[in-house]
Order: C-alpha cells, then sequence, then structure tokens
C-alpha cells in the first residue's frame, strides 16, 4: 500500500478540491438535553461546517446508497395496457468525507449481500459505485465495540483513509483516484518516525476500547439458547418501533408498496427500510404472523446478525458501531443482549 | 310589496359550523327573522381546566380547524401575558407572518369557495371547475401559497406544531423564505384579478347601521398586539376584554351573544377596515377604492369586499416582514419559561374578527380558569339583527321567497360565521 | 357504485361520497379542500354529493360516507344513525370521530353538571359525554390523525376504489421519525408518544420537534409500560406524559387502567 | 484543479454483475398476458400465462417447485408456485387463491390482462434424483398447487419410477382442485387417495385425516421397502407437514429423501427484503423446497 502524509491544515484544500461534487459529511445537529454535541451525515456545502473530530454520527451513512424510501419504479397505464419504467437512482457521484472504520465497514459489509450475492440490487449498486470515500480516525466511545465485531480497522472499501497524528494526517492511499487528489497537496512520504508515530497512535487506540463483546462460537450459543428466558426479559423492553435497524448501518431488509396515483393513470412502487423489530414483519396472507411476540422479533434481528449472516459470509453482520443501543430508548444494546444470552437463563 | 314569505334554512350550507335561518312573513309584516345556532357545545373552557399551561394552545387549537393558528396564538399570547413574557422581536415577526398567511388562506378559501358560488349563481365551486377554470386554478394557487408559508412557519397549515409558549420549537428555512417572497410578489397579479372579479359581481344595496369592534393599529393595521377600539369612540385595554364583549346567552343560540353601545356589533375584516384604514398599504387602499369600499362602511355584504383589500395587504406585509427576517442572523427559537400565578388575557385578529382568550393560572402554570370569546359570537347577534332588517328590505323591495332566501343566506355567508368554533 | 372508470380492464367504481360533522373543528374535511395541488383530481376521482361546509345540494343517496366528530348531542345519535342507513361504507374521519378527540377531555372529569356550569352558568344546555361514532354504529374504516393527513386520505380512496385492502402501519411513529433523520426528542429532553402511537402520519410533529402527542391513537400492541418507564428515567413529570396520552381519547384505556392501578 | 466525479455505470466486484441483463434481472420483469382463467372453486383459479416476448418466452425455464413473483402494476406483486410442466414452452399456470390484496385483484381481472412476471425462483424438487424410487407425494389443501409440477415431471416419465402414489386431503369436496385431471392421473398408474375432513351428500370417498392413508400406505410396503426405495414430497399447512414427516421419520425414510415447500412472506424473491428469512434462513433463495433435514435445522420454521 502506498503512503503518504501532509499537514492536517490541508484538509480544507483536500476538501476544496472535490468541492465541485456533493459532498457528504459529518455535520453539527445541536446540542442533547446534556450539551453533548449531536452529529449526522449530511451535505457540507462550506469546510467550516465540517466536524470531522465528530464522535458518532445518529445514523449511519447507508442512506446515502440505501434511501429509507426509493421509488424503485414507476407504471403509465394507456387503457388496459401499462408500461414500466426503472431507474436506479445514481444522478450524481457523491464523496463521502471522513467516515469512521465502522461505517467503511459497513458498506463492504452492505457490499456482501447486496452486490456480490446472486441476484445484485442495481439500486443499492449505482448508487454505491459512484462513491469517492475519504475515511478518517476515530476515538472510540463508550458505546463502541468494533474492535470485538473485527471492524476497528479498514482493509478496503475506501479510497483513501486519514489517520490524525498531531498537526499531520497519515494517508491510507486505496485507490489512483485518491493518488491522483494527494498530488495537488503538499505531502510527503512518510519516514520511519512518521511509521512509530502512527503505530504509537494505533496502539494507544486500541487500548482504549471500554466495550467489548465475546463472539467466540457465537453462532452455537445462540442456537443453544433459542429457547433461553432471556430473550423474553428483553422482549419486554423492546418498543418494537424498528429505530435500532434504522439507524444501523447494515440492516437492509425492506418493504414494497405500490400507490397508483389519483387519476389512476400512474403508480409507482416503493421501497421503504423496514424493520424485524416490527410486529408485521413475518406476516403472510391469512393473517398468520411467524413472529406475533416482540421476542421472537427481536431474537431474530440477533439470529439474522450474528448466526445466519456469519454462515453466509464469515463474519457478522454487526460492526459494533453502537448506534442501536444507543438509539434505543429502552437501553438495549448488542453488548448487553449478547451477554446475556451467553450468560444462558441469567437475569437480563 | 311582498305579502307573505315561510322560509326555513336548515343547516346553512357552506358556512363553518351548524345554524339555521328562519323569516316568516304574514300580510307584509315580518312576524319572525332568525338566526339560530345550533352547533353542539365542545366545553373547552371547561377542558383546559388542571391542565398545565402547555396544554393551552395545544388544546385551544382544536377550537376551530379553519383559524387554528389564530387559536393556537391566541392561546399563546395569553400565557405569555399571564407569565409577564414578552416575545423576542424575531418570534413576534414569525407569528405575524404566520398569521398573515393563515388570513390569507382563509379569506381566499371564503371568498372563492364559500361566497363566489352566490354570485355565480351556482350551488358550489364544484360546477366552476368546469366553467371557471382560471378562477378555480387562482383560488387554488393563492391558498396553496398561504399553506405552504404556513406549513414552513407553523410545521404545518392546520393545528400548527411549531408555535409553542415562548417561542417556535423551530425556525423556517432562510432558502425556503427567499423562495416565498417571490412567490409572493408574484401573486400579487392573482389578487388583482380577484379584486377585478369581484367588481362584476352585484353586492345587494342594503346597510344597516352598527358599530365595528377590532383591535388599534399603532402605526400598522393591526393583527396582534394593540388596545380595543370601536367605531362608536370606545377604546379600552387588551385586558379589559370582558367590558367590551359583555357575553349573554338567549334562547335560539347555543353560542353565546355579545354588544357593547348598541343592542350588536361586528367584529372581522369589514369592522378591522372601518377601525383602520390608515394603516392599511397603498396598494390595499387603492383596491378598496377599485371596488368602492370606504370607511365607515355600513353594508355586511361588503366584508367579502373587505376581505379581498386584506389579502392585498397581508401579502404586502409579509414581503416586508420576510425581508426583515432574511436581512437579520436567527436568534434563539425560543425563551426559557416560567410559570406564574396570575391572569393572562391575549387579543389577536383572526381572519373573523378579534378573537379574546383568558385564562387563570396557579403557581405552578396549572389553568385554574379559561375564558374564550370567539369573533363569530361576537358577530352573531349582529347578524340576527341584520336578518330582520333584510327581512323587512326584502318586503319593500318585493323580493320572492328564493331571492330572499338567496340574500338571507349570503348575508349570513358574507359574515364567514366560524359556527363551530363560536360554540366550542 | 355507480361503474365509470376502468384499472387494469376491471371496472372500478366512482363512488358517491358524502361528508358529515358531528362535535368537531371541521378541520379534517378542510384539510381534503387544503391539497390544492390534487383537489382537481380528487374531485374527479369521486362524485361528491354531500358537503355542507363546501356545497349547497345534497343527496341521501352515497355509497361512501365520511363522518367527523365524535357524538355529544343526542340529535348527533339520529343523524349519525340515518348515515349509517344510507351508507355502503362508513368511514370515520379523524380522531375525534375515531376516539373522541380533544372533545373526550371534558368526560374525564365525570361530572357533566359542573362542566356545563363552568361555560353556561345556570343557562341550559344540552350535552352528553363525548363518544366515538363506533359507539353508536358499525363503522368500516378509521382514518386517524388530528388532523388527519391528506395524503393519507387520497391513498385511502384510491384504495378504496380499486378494492385494495386498507392497512394501516402498524409501526409506531419512531419508525416514520427516523426515516427522516430527525433528532428523537428524548435526546432533548422532551417527552415524545411517537414508541407507542400508531405511524401514518410521517412524523408529523416531531419533525417539527414537537414531542408525538399520540392523536393517531395506540400501535398494536404499544409497549405503553416501557414508555413509562422511560420517561421516567429520564425524570420527566408524569403529568406531562398523561396529558398527551388523554389529548385525543386514542388511548383511554390505557388511562383508565393507570389511574385505577397507580390512583393517578 | 478540481475533481469533477463522473457516473459510472454499475459493475460489481464479483461475477453475478457481469452482464448488463443479470443486473437489470431485479427489477425487471417480462410482459406477460392472461390468456385463459379456469375457475376451480370458490376461491381458487388457475390462470395460463403467457410472456409476450416470444425469444423470452423460448428462454424462459424452470424446475419443479421453483416460483415466480407475479405483479400487478400498483397493485402488488406476490410469489406462486409453477404449477405446470417444466417441460412445456408455452403459458405458465399459476393455481391462486384470492387471499389478499393483490390475490383479490387478479380474481376480478380478465382474459387479456397484461402483468408482470420475474423468475423463476427458488429450490425445486429434484425429481431426477428421485428416478428409480417409489414416489410419495402428499397434499393438503392450497399444498396440491406446488405438487403438481412433480406430478407432471414424474407422469412425463412415467417409466422411470416405481410405484407413484398421490395421497391429497382437503377439507371439503368443493375444495378439491383439479379434479378434472384425477381420471388421466389413474390412467398414468397413479394411485389416487382423497380424503375430506367433512364430506357432503355426493361424497362416496373417505373422511378424516390424512394422516391415517399414510399410515396405511407405510404399513402396505413389506419390511424395509418403504424407507430404502421411496422418495416423499409434503406439501401443505405447518400442523400437516409437521404430523406427516413425523410418520415418515418414524419408518426410518432418510429425513434428505423428504421434501417440504416452505412459505413466507417475499416482497422480493430475491434474497434481499429479508421478509422471508426463517431463523435465518432465505426462503426464496435456499427454499421454498428444504429437505426435512435442513428444516429440522432452521430454528422457527415450523
Ligand atoms: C414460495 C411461495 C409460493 C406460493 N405459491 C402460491 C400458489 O401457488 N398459489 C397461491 O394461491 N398462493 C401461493 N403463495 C402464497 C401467496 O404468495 C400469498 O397468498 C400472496 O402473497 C397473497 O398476496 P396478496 O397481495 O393477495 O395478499 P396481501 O395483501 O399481501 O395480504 C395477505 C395478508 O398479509 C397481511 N398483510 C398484507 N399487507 C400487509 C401490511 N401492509 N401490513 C400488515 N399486514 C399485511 C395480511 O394479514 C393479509 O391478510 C405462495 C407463497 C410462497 C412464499
Ligand atoms: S447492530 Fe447496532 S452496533 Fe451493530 S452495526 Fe447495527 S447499529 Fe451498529
Ligand atoms: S422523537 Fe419520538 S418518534 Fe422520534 S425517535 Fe424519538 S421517540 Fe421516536
Ligand atoms: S406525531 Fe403524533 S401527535 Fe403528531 S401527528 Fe403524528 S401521531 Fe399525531
Amino acid at each position: 500500500m502506498i503512503f503518504k502524509m501532509f499537514p492536517a491544515a490541508e484538509l480544507e484544500d483536500l476538501f476544496a478540491l472535490l468541492a465541485v461534487n456533493r459532498i457528504i459529511g459529518p455535520i453539527s445537529k445541536g446540542l442533547n438535553k446534556d450539551g453533548h454535541e449531536l452529529f449526522d451525515f449530511d451535505h457540507v456545502t462550506d469546510f467550516s461546517h465540517l466536524k470531522i473530530a465528530y464522535t458518532q454520527t445518529i445514523h449511519s451513512a447507508k442512506k446515502f446508497c440505501l434511501p429509507h424510501h426509493e421509488e424503485t419504479s414507476t407504471f403509465t397505464f394507456t387503457g388496459d395496457d401499462w408500461q414500466k419504467e426503472v431507474d436506479f437512482g445514481a444522478h450524481q457521484p457523491l464523496v463521502l468525507f471522513g467516515l469512521h472504520p465502522c461505517d467503511i465497514n459497513s458498506l463492504n459489509k452492505l457490499d456482501k449481500v447486496l452486490m456480490d450475492s446472486i441476484y445484485p440490487n442495481p439500486f443499492y449498486g449505482a448508487k454505491r459505485q459512484n462513491m469517492l470515500i475519504i475515511g478518517h480516525s476515530c476515538t472510540p466511545q463508550p458505546a463502541c465495540f468494533c474492535q470485538s465485531m473485527g471492524t476497528d480497522t479498514v482493509l478496503a472499501g475506501c479510497d483513501l483513509f486519514l489517520t490524525l497524528l498531531g498537526d499531520d494526517y497519515f494517508a491510507e492511499v486505496h485507490s489512483s483516484r485518491a493518488y491522483h487528489l494527494l498530488e495537488q497537496l503538499d505531502c510527503w512520504e512518510p519516514g520511519a518516525k512518521d511509521h512509530a508515530r502512527f503505530r504509537a497512535s494505533i496502539e494507544k487506540r486500541s487500548d482504549s476500547f471500554t466495550n467489548t463483546v465475546d463472539t467466540s462460537d457465537l453462532t452455537k450459543i445462540l442456537d443453544m439458547e433459542f429457547a433461553s428466558q432471556v430473550w423474553q426479559q428483553w422482549g419486554e423492553r423492546c418498543l418494537s418501533c424498528g429505530t435500532c435497524a434504522q439507524v444501523c448501518p447494515t440492516c437492509y431488509c425492506y418493504g414494497i408498496e405500490e400507490k397508483v396515483d389519483m387519476d389512476l393513470s400512474r403508480a409507482v412502487k416503493n421501497k421503504q427500510l423496514y424493520s424485524c423489530n416490527l410486529i408485521d414483519f413475518a406476516e403472510v396472507a391469512g393473517g398468520h404472523n411467524f413472529r406475533p411476540e416482540s421476542h421472537t422479533r427481536l431474537k431474530y434481528r440477533y439470529y439474522h446478525k450474528h448466526r445466519g449472516f456469519v454462515e453466509a459470509f464469515e463474519e457478522a453482520l454487526c460492526t459494533g458501531c453502537g448506534r442501536c443501543g444507543t438509539s434505543c430508548l429502552a437501553g438495549i444494546t448488542v453488548p448487553e443482549v449478547i451477554a446475556s444470552v451467553r450468560g444462558g437463563s441469567h437475569d437480563a | 310589496m311582498k305579502l307573505s314569505c315561510d322560509i326555513d334554512v336548515k343547516h346553512l350550507t357552506r358556512v363553518e359550523g351548524h345554524g339555521n335561518i328562519k323569516i316568516t312573513i304574514k300580510n307584509g309584516k315580518v312576524q319572525e327573522a332568525r338566526w339560530e345556532v345550533v352547533e353542539t357545545p365542545r366545553f373547552f373552557e371547561a377542558m383546559l381546566v388542571g391542565k398545565n399551561f402547555e396544554n393551552a394552545p395545544y388544546i385551544c387549537g382544536r377550537i376551530c380547524g379553519i383559524c387554528s393558528i389564530g387559536h393556537t396564538l391566541a392561546a399563546i399570547r395569553t400565557v405569555e401575558n399571564g407569565f409577564g413574557m414578552k416575545p423576542s422581536a424575531q418570534t413576534a415577526k414569525l407569528r405575524l407572518l404566520l398569521k398573515h398567511m393563515e388570513t390569507l388562506q382563509s379569506h381566499i378559501l371564503h371568498v372563492y369557495f364559500l361566497a363566489a358560488p352566490d354570485f355565480l349563481g351556482v350551488g358550489s365551486v364544484l360546477p366552476l371547475v368546469k366553467s371557471h377554470p382560471d378562477v378555480v386554478q387562482r383560488a387554488l394557487r393563492l391558498k396553496l401559497l398561504a399553506n405552504d408559508i404556513c406549513d414552513e412557519v407553523g410545521g404545518r397549515r392546520m393545528h400548527p406544531t411549531r408555535t409553542v409558549v415562548g417561542g417556535f420549537t423551530m425556525l423556517p428555512d432562510k432558502y425556503a423564505l427567499g423562495q416565498f417572497k417571490s412567490r409572493l410578489k408574484n401573486c400579487l397579479g392573482d389578487l388583482v384579478a380577484s379584486a377585478e372579479l369581484f367588481k362584476t359581481f352585484v353586492f345587494p344595496e342594503f346597510e344597516r347601521e352598527t358599530e365595528f369592534v377590532a383591535l388599534k393599529g399603532e402605526g400598522d393595521y393591526p393583527f396582534i398586539d394593540g388596545d380595543l377600539i370601536s367605531t362608536d369612540g370606545i377604546c379600552k385595554a387588551e385586558y379589559d376584554y370582558l367590558t367590551m364583549t359583555n357575553e349573554y346567552m338567549d334562547e335560539y343560540s347555543t353560542s353565546k351573544l355579545s354588544k357593547l353601545s348598541r343592542k350588536s356589533f361586528a367584529v372581522g375584516a369589514l369592522a378591522r377596515f372601518n377601525n383602520n384604514y390608515d394603516f392599511l398599504e397603498q396598494t390595499a387602499k387603492d383596491i378598496a377604492e377599485m371596488l368602492d369600499l370606504r370607511p365607515v362602511n355600513h353594508n355586511p355584504f361588503m366584508n367579502n369586499v373587505a376581505q379581498v383589500v386584506e389579502c392585498v395587504h397581508v401579502v404586502l406585509d409579509s414581503i416586508r416582514l420576510i425581508d426583515e427576517l432574511l436581512g437579520t442572523e436567527y436568534g434563539p427559537e425560543r425563551q426559557e419559561v416560567t410559570p406564574k400565578a396570575g391572569l393572562g388575557v391575549g387579543a389577536v385578529e383572526v381572519p373573523r374578527g378579534i378573537l379574546y382568550h383568558c385564562l387563570e393560572f396557579d403557581a405552578e402554570g396549572r389553568i385554574k380558569r379559561a375564558d374564550c370569546v370567539i369573533p363569530t359570537s361576537q358577530n352573531h347577534a349582529n347578524i340576527f339583527h341584520d336578518i330582520e332588517d333584510l327581512a323587512r328590505f326584502c318586503v319593500e323591495q318585493g323580493k320572492t321567497d328564493k331571492e330572499t332566501e338567496l340574500l338571507a343566506e349570503m348575508l349570513v355567508r358574507a359574515y364567514d360565521p366560524c359556527i363551530s368554533c363560536s360554540v366550542h | 357504485m355507480t361503474t365509470k372508470q376502468t384499472f387494469l380492464g376491471v371496472n372500478v367504481p366512482k363512488p358517491r361520497v358524502a361528508f358529515f360533522e358531528l362535535s368537531s373543528c371541521e378541520g379534517c374535511q378542510l384539510q381534503i379542500l387544503n391539497n390544492e395541488a390534487t383537489l382537481l383530481d380528487f374531485l374527479s376521482m369521486v362524485e361528491i354529493v354531500t358537503f355542507r361546509e363546501g356545497m349547497t345540494e345534497k343527496s341521501d343517496e352515497y355509497d361512501v360516507a365520511f363522518v367527523e366528530g365524535c357524538i355529544t348531542r343526542k340529535d348527533e345519535e339520529q343523524r349519525l344513525l340515518t348515515i349509517r342507513k344510507n351508507a355502503g361504507l362508513v368511514v370515520a374521519l379523524g380522531s375525534c370521530a375515531c376516539f373522541g378527540g380533544v372533545n373526550q377531555l371534558k368526560n374525564r372529569f365525570n361530572d357533566l353538571n359542573w362542566v356545563k356550569k363552568e361555560v353556561y352558568g345556570d343557562h341550559p344546555i344540552d350535552t352528553q359525554e363525548a363518544k366515538p361514532i363506533s359507539t353508536l354504529i358499525d363503522v368500516d374504516l378509521e382514518i386517524y390523525g388530528c388532523p388527519i393527513k391528506k395524503e393519507e386520505v387520497e391513498d385511502i380512496v384510491v384504495n378504496l376504489i380499486l378494492g385494495k385492502s386498507i392497512d394501516h402501519p402498524k409501526y409506531p411513529v419512531c419508525m416514520e421519525c427516523k426515516a427522516k433523520s430527525n433528532i428523537c426528542l428524548f435526546d432533548l429532553g422532551e417527552p415524545c408518544l411517537g414508541p407507542i402511537t400508531r405511524a401514518g402520519c410521517d412524523a408529523w410533529c416531531p419533525s417539527s420537534r414537537l414531542g408525538c402527542w399520540g392523536c393517531r391513537g395506540p400501535a398494536p400492541e404499544a409497549n405503553i409500560k416501557q414508555l413509562l418507564h422511560i420517561c421516567n428515567e429520564r425524570e420527566i413529570p408524569m403529568e406531562r406524559v398523561m396529558d398527551r396520552l388523554e389529548c385525543f381519547g386514542g388511548f383511554s384505556e390505557s388511562i383508565e387502567q393507570l389511574r385505577r392501578t397507580e390512583g393517578r | 484543479m478540481t475533481h469533477k466525479l463522473t457516473t459510472k455505470s454499475i459493475s460489481s466486484k464479483k461475477g453475478y454483475t457481469a452482464k448488463e441483463q443479470d443486473i437489470a434481472f431485479f427489477e425487471y420483469s417480462h410482459k406477460a398476458e392472461i390468456t385463459n382463467i379456469y375457475p376451480l372453486t370458490a376461491n381458487e383459479k388457475l390462470y395460463q400465462v403467457q410472456i409476450i416476448d416470444p425469444d423470452d418466452r423460448a428462454a424462459f425455464s424452470f424446475k419443479p417447485g421453483q416460483f415466480v413473483m407475479l405483479e400487478l402494476p400498483g397493485i402488488g406483486e406476490a410469489p406462486f408456485s409453477i404449477s405446470s410442466s417444466p417441460t412445456r414452452h408455452g403459458a405458465l399456470e399459476l393455481c391462486i387463491r384470492a387471499a389478499g390484496n393483490m390475490t383479490n385483484f387478479l380474481d376480478r381481472t380478465s382474459r387479456g390482462t397484461k402483468v408482470g412476471i420475474s423468475g423463476p425462483f427458488g429450490t425445486s424438487f429434484p425429481v431426477e434424483d428421485m428416478e428409480g424410487d417409489d414416489i410419495l407425494l402428499l397434499a393438503g389443501g392450497l399444498g396440491i398447487v406446488p405438487l403438481r409440477a412433480p406430478i407432471m415431471s414424474v407422469l412425463e416419465n412415467r417409466s422411470r419410477y416405481g410405484r407413484v402414489d398421490i395421497i391429497y386431503g382437503a377439507k371439503t369436496p368443493s375444495d378439491l382442485l383439479f379434479k378434472y385431471q384425477y381420471e388421466m392421473w389413474k390412467q398414468f398408474d397413479i394411485n389416487l387417495d382423497i380424503i375430506v375432513d367433512k364430506g357432503d351428500s355426493e361424497w362416496t370417498g373417505p373422511v378424516g385425516m390424512i394422516t391415517e392413508i399414510i399410515k396405511r400406505r407405510v404399513a402396505e410396503a413389506s419390511g424395509d421397502d418403504f424407507k430404502h426405495r421411496t422418495s416423499a414430497i409434503v406439501c401443505g399447512p405447518p400442523v400437516m407437514f409437521n404430523f406427516v414427516c413425523e410418520i415418515l421419520n418414524h419408518t426410518g425414510l432418510p429425513m434428505e429423501k423428504m421434501f417440504v415447500s416452505l412459505e413466507r412472506r417475499m416482497h422480493c424473491g430475491r434474497g434481499k427484503c429479508c421478509r422471508c428469512n426463517i431463523g435465518s434462513t432465505y426462503t426464496c433463495l435456499k427454499g421454498p423446497v428444504f429437505d426435512y433435514w435442513s428444516v429440522l435445522n432452521l430454528q422457527e420454521a415450523i
């Protein structure tokens, strides 16, 4: 891999180089009731709005390739016949500026199921292919457990990854696009001293994780504890509100609804991201519901992420970003749920 | 001369709420001429008792779907007056802008959808879709603009969500405001066309002298804030509203009625026009001139014309407000609220006239007693007496039953009564 | 129903539609006029035969009756029974018709005489407890909201005409709120009934940073117990939560239960 | 100098997306015409559906047990088992019960209606692997629909199979599907047993539980014959196949030789919407046909 260094102050120049494109990056959404700043990804037109030292965004960046709502096709009716039109919806390339490792890895995970398996999803693919991603190092937060999920570092999935070392950036160059971009900055080749600085920084970061999940043999344990009481206890707390799946960077399930215009001349097929925690997720014709109780749905979410996906792709469908636990009003967090399941039928 | 007539309109149409008209004429003498309000009362004043102040704007807004913004703003003003708070200049501007757009959407709805069909000889706006498509499209365009601005400033066009005691939960997007400004400028053409349409309508030459009550302008045409005045020369402070409204009950009405210097008085667009003509924007005055409306006008049918004039005024004033808002940095959206025991009164000019809320609080800001005086209930007695006079007028003019019935209906509609609101 | 339109070669009706109002603010009806952009399409898709707020003509022959408002007087019961008799389909329009709406707030005193006296003094006035229309007649369809969401009504009417099933969202408002990338009101220290309220409004209030007041009633299997626990944890006064729960009548069962069990 | 990105066309790292038409496959559907509709019972009709483009029609092939997604524009899209012979190109046959939104509207359509078809999707019954075996086809209710394709496959290659039994249970005689074919099936030397939960005045056949007939059939086999020579396909409501598979399991029939077809809600049929997942397995990709061993390993399958 090619590494470069450049002064941190030149981040603005990098931004400026890309500013002809639509840039998505972390911005401030104001303060919460305790005075902590809230962040989210949004369009950034002015470098001063970019909060590159952000902690964690409320929502993930998946909405830019997997929007909550999407028109997958439209029909126009003439007489009794119809025409269908499909628009995959990649109208403008995007620059994602400042993604943390967990969020880059979440896109890699989504790629596996949405692009690199049978029946790739072109709606996702079209947008995903048209992204330039600039990763940025982070400071582990109390809710983060990406280290346990093996997603705390980035091996692929971005064009450029920047680690802040004091007043300089250590840049991992993952694509030729990024290489050419860096040519426009005052870069230098990192030397042994820079490498040492980099190593010290990642070691320090590694040591600063406070939250962990034990994933060893988790697929088997989940099968063993399928009937565990623990699920019921979590189920009682769950609001079945779908918040966890909405903020999760790796949840992708959806529902389809077709809508006819009022003059009956046009119809659209709408896709809406869904959540397996919602009561009618597994309801079928005739009204039978395969998962009528809240705990069965909550359990399914863990099954899909930590068992089924592992079976299919040899990794869990969770990056340990901690968003679901942070957003869940009932305080249901992945580390606690998994610890309680591993602990057998102990108290949740 | 007309000798006998029997008119019994049950649940008058194209008005908000339920009211009846009854006119009986025998041997050329009016035996009975009545405006009855039969709306079911909902008891908002009782509902509010025991509730925390936070509920007041939210619940009061539900008094009326058409002027929910006015009710919400009146309740907020009442709470703020009660707690001794003063809205920031920014909040005041945004509230007035919101108020203006409610006035615009309500007036357009009234003049085009409820009143105009009578002048064009049809029963509703539906036939006009085919016969006068440009008129209907114009009305929809104007209403859409007003409602879109309400959405942006108030959160939604009906039962607003962003308006709270102390200010706003969220401020409108400045870019959107800029867009609205150009749409407002563009809509002036539609308003002139509306005036020209009204110029072609024949208004009955019916007059009855009455008293007109409105907020008192201090430099501008007032909607929020100001003393209470009447064309009979009365002037009172806002908190003194009870001596301005003097509510009483009678057997024909589930709504309360009001009086001041005479047996009845009127509020609304015509009342505001008659009291505050001087403060209208010049273009609005020009439009009034073109439509032969001059203060003090005593023809109740001319209330429709006054509404058209006000539409012009509020659009121009809104452009000014947006300019001011765009010209300054936004300050905080909302101020801290500290409840206080005491009494608050809030008067706001809503489309149909002056609206009063009065709330009494305990030290925690819980409501101990509530009173709401609605413009339409202030107008009821005036409508009642107008109907009597109109019946006599019809006898003299030898109008047929049908003509009399239509004129009586048009008369009530001219007030744009909000009956469910008046009964609340 | 008169058949005038086809879709995919299938005859679909152009229903005769009537609007009625009992005790209400008439806002829900107004919401239908409030969709200026599609109003004309709406008017051509159905045949409006009675709409007192907007037209003089009226008819007793209609397929679909939209009834706004709740019952608070004897004469309204009579009108409602007639509507039921005339209509093929009765639709409860808005939270007043579905749950009693704000009007049912007067019921909470359990003392109609006090209520009457508070407002009208000794003047005689006729009123009874505010009740949703389903307490008197069979209701075929309920459209929730205070006010109703006009787009939702339009979708429902299209589906009615096509004979598609009408499925209200079964998930709570949070789903829609998150989809709009809003900041959660609880993060701002405000209460919100979003986690237990039926969605469909597109998180109208939370999108304006106003916590949900529950105007659409409970989502199926709303976890109210957990919501109260959440508010408690965040030191949100129970009074504020109760104010919202009882505001529109949708949660009346839970409120009663809460009053009984916790003596609130 | 600025860096303006240009929009790339879609491609993917792995082979799947190399061809443009594969990409399009996702939202692409063949336009098809309903050429014929036969009412079978009060709620079920047989629809013959023909892909309009002749080349696409010729290229469309499927295996017994697979399903298609049928779309009525503006109304809805849902999965349906293909109920016709896999070897016959031309019209696909779908037997559909009016159960919900889209199926009720479909019920109101008439010949000539244009629909969208995509697929075929999912796993199939391995009828070729079953050659040489006695075949046991067990259907409850609408379960006869997905069975019809394997039945036809077996009939078309009748000589390659041993004894063939169809055991079919329905609620009442009026719920029986494909009555007009029973005689034909019998002519192909098939033992057809039909049983209903509740008879009517004209019903002369047996009344009772399908399990009784299955038990009798198992008992008729001598020694270990049954477990060594039989392949079974079971389709029906979960309760039914639970009981049936239990009986078959008891005989020692290897679980890999018992097949079931499972139904779940599906919004895509392509392993993306997650609605059909059982435990964490996609019914649309790994199913709908599963062998019994896999079913036992799926949490919450039954
Ligand atoms: C592999 C497979 C093969 C199949 N083969 C056949 C076949 O050959 N023949 C056949 O008749 N059927 C078959 N089915 C079943 C068929 O797919 C369903 O009956 C069909 O999906 C019904 O579609 P619908 O649009 O008519 O029903 P829907 O309108 O989808 O409704 C069905 C039920 O789903 C629920 N529901 C729907 N929408 C919602 C919502 N928005 N919110 C909450 N609940 C909702 C309701 O309970 C409703 O009663 C098969 C299913 C699968 C998975
Ligand atoms: S499951 Fe939770 S922690 Fe894991 S990726 Fe999703 S939001 Fe992050
Ligand atoms: S604001 Fe309300 S609706 Fe939105 S996520 Fe929070 S609790 Fe749910
Ligand atoms: S957010 Fe709540 S109160 Fe607001 S409209 Fe939606 S359901 Fe009603």
